[in-house]
């Protein structure tokens, strides 16, 4: 909690912190009559109840609580070593006035301009972007803004292809046969089966080594694919030649 | 209605901000005398009461805006919030400005006898005041805005009202006098 | 006018979109068949010739449009030539447009090797670019225009300097559009 917010309950005052500062300075209230002591107490019992101490808020609190104890000590007890002539309490009544009643003079004003604002803000405005027709220049006053080279130039940039990237380090290390073996494997396991769910996982060399040894086995007649819809899912059944392969298989058992 | 006058009113209808006389006329290839016969003509057209629109002169121009009787249904349309009362201190704050522009946070405190933060914080972003500039000691300095013109119903700043006209009464200051005098005597006692 | 027919035209003077009769008639908690009635003799007191202002019914509903008369007037007044720096994006967009004309958005899109469809609706807000018809395959095709020439001071498209001055090896016409893709292809991977 800010020190602001304390609630406080004194003799002359009840609410928060922050409203007796600003009735204090305003002279709302008589800053003599206010009992600061009293204000330390409920801080110190506000602290009490919250258990831990919030350092912000309680530096907050104590430059508060430290001004307005130079504040009352300023009004209780005469300063002669400033060296300024002591106001009598006429013209220390006078000087305070004029600041009064320049405040009031504001604080009426503020009263005119919030019965003007109730009025005029009953009253929407249109927030509309212009139509396309005014947002663009129009031909007959359009004079030339940008250099034809820029076009080139964009063209250019687009026209370069970047250079292969240096794959020399990498070794494959996917074996087409191993490939070949797990294919074959799969379709005579499961007949026919969706690449995606089967190989969406491997990396990208391991897929194209897989479709490469898909190609292999459809020039041989082990399987075939199918793709109903572009980028459909890819479906692998077993090529005429697997169905006598496998047969002959069954034969041999 | 002639053409001139139906030209204003959808110049008035397209410009998102308030145009000028001046402004009007040279987009309208016309005198600003004849400009201001059509506005006026305008005005009765769209007299209070007539229609859903209402011809408005803010912020140094004229504008369209929509009747207040339409704020319910407008609100409930566009889904725009409720533009939020201004606070006592805001009001306060902003009554400094307006009249003593430019003018700086701490001549606003000064005169409020508290601090002013966060009143000049949310005027600022409510975008009914901006600095204008820095004051002599360096202080950062505010004026009010187009935007405040418009909002409040003012054609312009010298359609505020006098700031004397707020002083209080001749009474009220004896009054005042005499309660601090008599706060002083009991402090001096 | 009666109240509703007020509030019916202030909610259409509010809006920048079309409003529909049954999202006028929840705002102004009103019925539908009212609402119509209100549209009807709205259109009557807006007809066109009448006034600056007239409503229009398009898809999706109701809208009020400043009349054609005050065009010419308004683009003096409003229409400031928007000509900001073109981005990245929209100057290869548009250069693929000039040079390879005419030209579908997923084309762009390959060359590119990016959607870019910010960009294009950008150009074509800003009038340099605009839809010519359509590809064998159904896609809006784009072509440069008059605006464009103009703002690039270019009296025909013959003007635009030749690609090869920007790319080192000697380039067929025809072979543009296979490199761009190509190039755009090779980028994406």
């Amino acid at each position: 909690m800010r020190a602001a917010e304390l609630d406080l309950d004194l003799d002359v005052f009840a609410g928060p912190f922050d409203l007796l500062m600003a009735v204090v300075l305003r002279e709302e209230v008589s800053l003599a009559e206010v009992s600061l002591g009293d204000i330390v107490v409920a801080y110190l019992e506000h602290l009490e109840e919250a258990g831990d101490l919030d350092l912000d808020a309680a530096t907050e609190f104590l430059v508060l609580i430290a001004s307005l104890l130079e504040l009352k000590s300023r009004l209780l007890l005469p300063s002669p070593e400033e060296g300024q002539p002591e106001l009598g309490p006429e013209e220390a009544a006078d000087e305070l006035l004029a600041r009064m009643l320049e405040y009031r003079r504001y604080r009426n004003a503020a009263a005119h301009l919030s019965r003007l604002f109730a009025a005029g803000r009953r009253y929407t405005y249109r927030i509309a972007p212009l139509p396309p027709v005014l947002r663009r220049a129009s031909l007959e006053a359009a004079s030339q803004a940008y250099e034809a080279r820029q076009l080139g130039e964009a063209l250019g940039a687009l026209l370069l292809v970047p250079p292969e990237p240096d794959t020399s380090h990498i070794r494959p290390t996917v074996s087409l046969e191993r490939r070949l073996g797990i294919l074959r494997g799969l379709l005579s396991r499961r007949g026919s089966f969706d690449f995606d769910e089967v190989f969406a996982r491997e990396d990208r060399l391991t897929q194209a080594v897989t479709l490469f040894a898909l190609l292999e086995m459809h020039k041989r007649g082990e399987a075939s694919w199918e793709q109903r819809e572009l980028f459909g899912p890819i479906e692998i059944s077993p090529g005429t030649a697997a169905a006598t392969a496998t047969s002959s298989l069954a034969r041999d058992d | 209605m002639t053409e001139l006058e139906r030209i204003v009113e959808a110049l008035l209808f397209l410009s998102p901000e308030p145009v000028s006389t001046a402004e009007l006329a040279v987009a309208c290839e016309a005198s600003e005398a004849e400009v201001d016969r059509a506005l006026d003509a305008l005005e009765g057209v769209l007299a209070d009461g007539n229609r859903g629109v209402v011809l408005r002169r803010v912020a140094g121009g004229h504008t369209l805006a929509a009747d207040p009787v339409a704020e319910d249904a407008a609100r409930r349309l566009l889904s725009r919030p409720r533009t939020p009362p201004l606070t006592q201190a805001q009001a306060e704050s902003l009554a400094i400005v307006a009249y003593l522009q430019p003018v700086s946070r701490p001549e606003i405190a000064r005169i409020r006898g508290v601090s002013s933060e966060s009143a000049v914080a949310t005027l600022t972003e409510r975008g009914l005041i901006e600095e204008s500039g820095r004051s002599r000691f360096g202080a950062v300095v505010y004026r009010t805005t187009a935007l405040f013109e418009k909002l409040f119903g003012l054609s312009g700043l010298d359609e505020l009202p006098e700031a004397s006209r707020f002083d209080p009464s001749p009474e009220d200051e004896r009054e005042l006098r005499q309660r601090l005098l008599k706060a002083g005597e009991q402090r001096a006692s």
